[in-house]
């Protein structure tokens, strides 16, 4: 039976990497989202250029449940011959098989249990384009014209995005509207349409925007109000960099000179690049960078130093598929541990962990000001889910009234007026010393940095005491910045539930729909998502509250877990790893099954608490 | 924010320069470098250069790597702010303190070690972006701090010439430095007040990336073979498996020659170099000559000293990158902040 | 240990070379690089030089960093061993590989920002060594596989030509390796394989240190600003915000010129550069003629190909080093560890 | 009242660097040495070169308590004006001080509760010396002559010493005797020889020798087969290579030819160093290098490659005071979690924890044996203290019968026997694949090399399932290693203990004498000292069994309890930690003070465990 479904189901598309198909896979994206039904559009893309297999994968779901779904597609749009086998394979019982039939399918390539439509695309295009990029590009164009057919999508929505995209340009508006009629008009003659998967017009998606998480962050930090960028380009992380170039471009050029409120430095290399951040940070500006995995190994003493000389940083770390170079183009969760402790030495960092582009935005801006205010390193964990995919989430929003933390920085003025200025005293009480920034006072408030041990007043010793009091002021800044940080966020079952399930970052995007699957079982849970680190306390009154914990990863290691054990001092013996780490991103069907699983009475759990 | 200096009281016959500061005012915390430590001459040529050229103290940053020569900013220039940073790494930091603030002087300090070897990628990267500084080598040809190792420099001390390759390639930071886009580039020693002092002002009036690669003899670590002279006789008398651990102090080496003269130095181990001094004759705004210069002198073992080149049509960083002529840390919300409304736009543009 | 090659059964015609393999049994695994990728035309000529030469392909190792270019070794020398490494770090792997087994030969392929960004620090210091090995940068101006940001060489497809700065001084890597102390300098252009080829087998039988840069477009990614020409249309038909998503393919560029000629090869972007063939007057000897001629040539807006420059008289690293004539990892027991008796006397000696 | 004590003092000497005082000052300490005492002598010097001011300290301990004592000295040799006033304030009441008087001593520079020893020591030399390198290095000479008389140590001993370091270099030798024997004249006449303090010959020292941690860890090295040495100078672990060097140059020169059976290369920088150690392991050397913390953190790119790509690396880490460049010339054990976690991804690395130069030479020597069973890292975690200071040790041995373990390495002969060859098998079901070398078959088992992920034949992939087989085989190598690793020591209090002391690395040194002390106020405590990650289950035995169990550690963080949550999944309440990180080596007065008052039921523990 085919299946039947409204708003609700999966469309893959199997593409080559360079054929151009990414635009107009999106097209068809946004055509859903202007109807209003929520979708949740992922990548999975080689680490290459051209001609590997790629895959786009929209999920449709009028309930909202925009994590990966897992399982097969509903429908799959089979455009790579070499992938055609394995794709057909996934697809769910009952589900679509579009093709191109220009050449004909060997029987043995299909399955009796699903739908297979056809549509000689090649030939068509064949017919109408001469030149062969012109056939590569509107074929796609073409098919996206079939979906809408097939699926009920308006076409006059698609018609409405392509005339936005090219607007201006009117004769490439009318060539790729007649290639997306062409498809439309064929699929309308050729099959019966719409078929049982069906896009409907919806309120669901309210005033809700589609973007990426790279894009959100770099949008943070010009909210923020970073004035320098270093960076070196490394996957995932590369767009943070470069839509915060093109940003700048747009917002940070002086109308009156056409001077740029703003340098953006792609360095040499990522030590290169946190040492531009360092330099910058320590003379007064605003400053970040975004990398990944392979960065934050190389920048490591970097951190240290700045931790130990006090210096902000702002780091967005766009974590992907670990060890080495690892999976550069799948997701994972898997750099807590390096960034929480980055350097040798006792060093511990803060960290901000956003859910979703939304979070991107926020916790990105606020990371300056965290990063002032504390005078110390802030990493913002981003993930190749979130940072290169494109999530559905809430309107950015800004208060005009906001006003940046600068921190502690005394101005001349004020040294002018102090007693006496220690660069590492602890004045407030809150181990957060106050600072002064090079080319201000002539005479006053001037002081050494360094990365060694110092008193202070900055001066270098090697004593011990002085080494120690200041060692422990960091430790106290860090209470500090446990206070400040973003509190856990509780999704409570409603009634009082007997299981926690805690979780952090990108898993956010499935968890409703875990849990909303888990109480269908009948297993009402409460869900906590960790925001930052250092930990809250209320992640340990969390734990304590609920009988069963379980800690969702997407790390092999149960990295969280050991901060959580580390930091708050929670019993490892109470905290249930489930831990996905395949580089994929983290389903609700996983979760539930995990859990649902691991509350079996009889299932003793394997020494290596994970699932593919 | 005043800039203006406010000199201290003192007594009215030192002299003090247009701001009305002494020299003193230019000194920074003694230093814990061995008596007659080149590095110890070339920080005193610093205080006299910028006490010269008045500069403000507060309006000069200092910054350093890891070593004996990037502990130096502590001695000198106790009024400006300081970054003793991580190895090898004072170019990044530096080049990202002048993002910050395009309006102060910024000394960077280094060692051969520090640049030459840890550090050599970011050398020459800060030069060809034409980061505006002076940055100064203090090159001993070995790694003072820790004890002696050679550096990837010439082993200047070597008696040995031709074919004489303390095991590797040694590296001419100076060539380097040309051939990769720094367009103030010279060679000193570190006793050489006469012309150093000269280079530094010059330097610090240049519009884009200074370099000065300056020979500075460390009095403690000679381990050149075959010239361990007048160090034989500590060396025997130690007991101590683990290297020297006794010390003398000894006199910084000074020297003073003229314009286009040649003068063999005499270094604490006995070991000689041959320094030449450049005259007028040189034509310092040909690079393809300035690296064949370097060359040919490689080839006779001669080092010449004085302004190798010099580019005065500088694009420096901010010129390529069209910042804005305010320091970038002196913007506020009201610059930086695009605010609610354009936010609304942008939400728009992803529905 | 058998070291001789056990071709497997194959048509009698096809050729073979002394060693009785095929020029097939050179070749690796299906190249993923884009269709025209000037690095595939590399590969083709070093499988080509190495069929050849007869290497017994499994004496050979091949090593690399990240990019498409590091990733070419996969598509080469199937029988070899093979080490793609950590971005910019190939040079000390291949360093510590050569150090372990000096009987081997050693392949090092890497990037323009492989080499020339993050890993110009080890690439001066692996020249400056005198590792024997022979190492290619395959130079394309951009970052490949992170989608075609500027690397830090030459903008060679850049049609602006005096005072044409891609922002930043480009690094001439050709003339580095000369200064550095390489052996071994060539450049040459990934589609002359009459060029090519003969450089890379001459290089192969060096005893020390040989650079090739090797000039190879990338096809996909041709950021020069105002030669956008070809891709126009694509750019233009792109709906997703983000770059490039449709990519076609191209043929590789190949071209044929006469020694002392010069040439001038359009792009796949319709940007030209200049190519200028070496002949018999340039003296390869003479280090500083080399770099005099590189200079004049970056004046000019020429890029000379050819053998540049040459030293056969090599001390290589393990002649530096005194290393004995055996690999240093077939070394056994018997040759490393001292022994009980000697451990007493160090005993003796340590109360 | 003066002390009285025969072989159970501290002597210290206060000194300027570079002023030759080393080598007076470790003659001195020899002496005793020969004389059969125990001896435990530390260096605490600055981290310059010359002037600054640096103290050496030896205890005299016939119990053979050799951890540094803590609290002030008995005896104070005071050579260094800078620091007399703080140093005369430190020494112990009763205790002497002995000093220059050849300048007059004001009154308000002494205590009452002291006694006072002056010798015009330059005055001396003065008149016998011209050259004043002469003077100052014979003054050195002439202390130590001095000390001789008022320390009963036997002059004889003094010169025989003298005479086996200037061998074959009589003048030299006479000399030396002669600058001693007038110290020793001198103070024979001045004071009523010898003092309260006294050395008597015993036969407590047996046949163990005095020796350093690094130069150990370099014999082990050399023993332990090292081929290659890639190295970066970096204080304290510069004089592990450079005693391997030193070494080699002796027992690794083929008598034939005169060609060395080593490579050891200094490298530009500590990325350098370990890459060419990757290299070299990958090519089937054994290969090490030797660094510090701010090397460790440069290293975490490569380190993360090695996990992945399995190829066997042996690192000397020699821990000093972080974080940053922190106190480069103090002791620490802080570079724990770096190095245990070390690079981004899911990694975890092997480490090896001698608690002093026996198990430095052991443990480096049976790290190339591990690293190569494993075809992974080894850490061997050393510090300032064990590395850089002497240490009184049983002499060094080895099996003449042992062999190398060179892991498994397919041979070409075994190439051709098996059937199929796949280098990320699991073969044995241990975890560990097989691997081939460069150069071996002509046409089997060559294989590509990466840290990206791959299956089992090697061959690139990025699909989940092969990656986290590949994952959890690595997972399962760490068990592997687990089973490997050296198991922890116990001591026993003999009789059941309700306390159970856990520690490890240098701490070691100071622990018998804390039990000591413990037991001595009535309270036994067993102590366990770990040596190695993974940790082993019996840690976990230990902590079960014993009601109250302390983790003594030279960090700020608790590094090693962080560890044992995570690895062990110990309850972190069950763990109370007694934190030292001043950067002088721990105490046993300091552990058994601790110990103490955690045991008061009053004190509440503050925040941060730790004292100065
Ligand atoms: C990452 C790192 N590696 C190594 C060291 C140890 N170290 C300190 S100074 C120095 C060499 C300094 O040599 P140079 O720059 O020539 O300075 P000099 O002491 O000769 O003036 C080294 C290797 C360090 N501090 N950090
Ligand atoms: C440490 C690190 N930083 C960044 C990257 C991302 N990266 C992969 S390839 C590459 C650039 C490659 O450029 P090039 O060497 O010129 O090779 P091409 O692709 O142009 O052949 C970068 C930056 C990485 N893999 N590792
Ligand atoms: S060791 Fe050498 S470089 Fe360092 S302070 Fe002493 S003389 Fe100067
Ligand atoms: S992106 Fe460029 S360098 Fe990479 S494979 Fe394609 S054409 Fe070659
Ligand atoms: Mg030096
Ligand atoms: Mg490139």
């Amino acid at each position: 039976m085919p299946i039947e479904a409204t708003n609700d189901f999966v469309i893959r598309f199997a593409n080559v990497n360079g054929s151009g198909s990414a635009s107009a896979n999106l097209l068809f994206a946004k055509a859903i989202l202007r109807m209003g039904a929520p979708i949740a559009p992922r990548n999975i893309f080689p680490s290459n250029i051209q001609g590997l297999p790629t895959w786009y994968e929209v999920r449709v779901s009028e309930r909202g449940f925009l994590g990966a779904r897992g399982g097969g597609a509903d429908m799959l749009v089979a455009m790579n011959a070499q992938t055609f086998a394995q794709d057909v394979a996934a697809l769910s019982v009952g589900g679509y098989l579009f093709y191109d039939s220009t050449r004909p399918l060997p029987p043995t390539m299909t399955r009796g249990d699903i739908a297979v439509i056809g549509m000689p695309l090649t030939e068509l295009c064949a017919a109408r384009y001469s030149d062969p990029r012109q056939r590569q590009l509107y074929r796609n164009m073409a098919y996206v014209g079939a979906l809408a057919a097939l699926l009920d999508i308006e076409v006059g929505v698609l018609e409405e995005l392509i005339a936005e995209r090219f607007k201006g340009k009117d004769k490439l508006i009318e060539a790729n509207a007649r290639a997306l009629r062409l498809g439309f008009d064929d699929a309308k003659t050729r099959f019966a349409c719409p078929l049982g998967l069906r896009v409907r017009r919806s309120e669901a998606v309210g005033d809700r925007i589609l973007v990426e998480g790279n894009y959100a962050s770099a949008l943070g930090a010009l909210y923020g109000g970073a004035t320098v960028c270093a960076w070196y380009p490394i996957t995932p992380s590369t767009s943070v960099a470069e839509s915060f170039e093109r940003l700048a471009g747009r917002y940070r050029v002086d109308p009156a000179t056409g001077g740029k409120n703003v340098a953006i430095v792609q360095a040499e290399d990522e030590i290169a690049a946190i040492g531009m951040v360092v330099g910058a940070g320590w003379n007064g500006a605003r400053a970040f960078t975004a990398t990944s995995g392979p960065g934050v190994s190389l920048m490591q003493e970097f951190f240290g130093l700045a931790y130990f000389a006090e210096v902000p940083v702002v780091v967005v770390d766009v974590q992907r598929g670990g060890p080495s170079t690892g999976m550069p183009t799948r997701t994972q969760q898997s750099d807590l541990i390096l960034c929480a402790f980055a350097s040798h030495g006792d060093t511990k960092h803060v960290l901000l962990i956003p859910d979703g582009p939304g979070e991107a935005f926020e916790f990105t801006a606020a990371a300056f000001d965290l990063a002032e205010r504390l005078q110390t390193p802030v990493f913002v964990m981003l993930d190749l889910d979130i940072g290169m995919n494109s999530h559905l989430t809430e309107p950015f929003r800004w208060d005009d009234e906001r006003l940046y933390d600068r921190g502690k920085v005394l101005s001349p003025r004020q040294l002018d007026e102090i007693v006496e200025f220690g660069r590492y005293k602890d004045v407030d009480g809150d181990g957060v010393p106050y600072r002064t920034l090079p080319g201000g006072h002539p005479t006053l408030g001037a002081y050494f940095t360094r990365g060694t041990s110092r008193d202070r007043y900055a001066r270098y010793t090697e004593d011990p005491a002085p080494y120690v009091d200041n060692m422990e002021r960091l430790a106290l800044k860090f209470e500090t910045a446990r206070r400040l940080a973003p509190a856990p966020v509780l999704t409570s079952a409603g009634a009082p539930a007997p299981i926690g399930i805690v979780h952090f970052g990108s898993t956010a995007a499935a968890m409703d729909e875990a849990l909303a699957l888990l109480a269908d079982a009948g297993l009402a849970a409460d869900a906590l998502r960790i925001r930052a680190f250092p930990l809250s306390p209320d992640i340990a009154g969390f734990v304590r509250a609920h009988e069963r914990v379980f800690v969702v990863e997407q790390n092999r290691d149960a990295q969280m877990k050991t901060l959580m054990t580390s930091d708050l001092g929670l019993d490892p013996a109470d905290l249930t790893s489930i831990l996905h780490f395949g580089g994929s991103p983290i389903t609700a069907r996983f979760i539930a099954d995990a859990v649902a699983a691991r509350l079996k009475p009889a299932a003793a759990p394997p020494i290596l608490e994970d699932v593919t | 924010m005043t800039f203006q200096g406010k000199p201290k009281f003192r007594h009215p016959s030192i002299p003090t320069n247009t701001l009305g500061f002494t020299r003193r005012d230019y000194e920074g915390s003694m230093s814990t470098l061995c008596a007659g430590c080149g590095h110890d001459s070339i920080t005193a040529a610093i205080v006299h250069a910028c006490f010269e050229l008045a500069l403000p103290p507060h309006r000069v940053a200092k910054l350093s790597g890891i070593g004996c020569s990037s502990k130096t900013p502590t001695y000198m220039l106790g009024q400006s702010h300081g970054f003793n940073s991580v190895h090898g790494r004072m170019p990044s930091v530096l080049t990202g303190a002048y993002l910050a603030n395009r309006e102060l002087a910024y000394l960077g300090v280094s060692g051969d070690g520090d640049t030459a070897s840890i550090g050599l990628g970011q050398f020459c990267h800060v030069m060809r972006r034409g980061v505006r500084m002076v940055y100064i080598v203090e090159n001993n040809g070995v790694y003072g701090l820790t004890k002696g190792q050679f550096s990837a420099t010439a082993d200047r001390g070597s008696k040995s010439k031709k074919g004489a390759r303390a095991a590797d390639e040694p590296i001419d930071l100076a060539a380097l430095a040309i051939q990769l886009g720094a367009t103030f580039v010279a060679r000193s020693f570190s006793g050489d007040k006469g012309q150093l002092v000269p280079l530094l002002k010059a330097a610090f009036g240049h519009r884009g990336a200074a370099f000065i690669d300056v020979i500075s003899p460390c009095v403690t670590f000679n381990n050149h073979e075959g010239s361990t002279k007048s160090y034989d006789y500590v060396r025997e008398h130690n007991i101590a498996v683990s290297a020297l651990d006794f010390i003398t102090g000894r006199e910084p080496i000074e020297i003073d020659y003229a314009e286009g003269a040649a003068l063999a130095v005499t270094m604490h181990d006995g070991a000689t170099i041959h320094l030449r001094k450049l005259d007028a004759e040189h034509d310092f705004s040909d690079r393809a000559a300035a690296l064949t210069l370097l060359e040919r002198c490689r080839e006779t073992g001669e080092i010449p000293t004085g302004l190798l080149y010099l580019d005065d049509d500088v694009e420096e960083l901010h010129d390529t990158l069209g910042t804005t002529a305010r320091p970038l840390n002196a913007l506020t919300e009201a610059e930086l902040c695009p605010g609610a409304k354009a936010l609304e736009a942008i939400n728009r543009g992803l529905r």
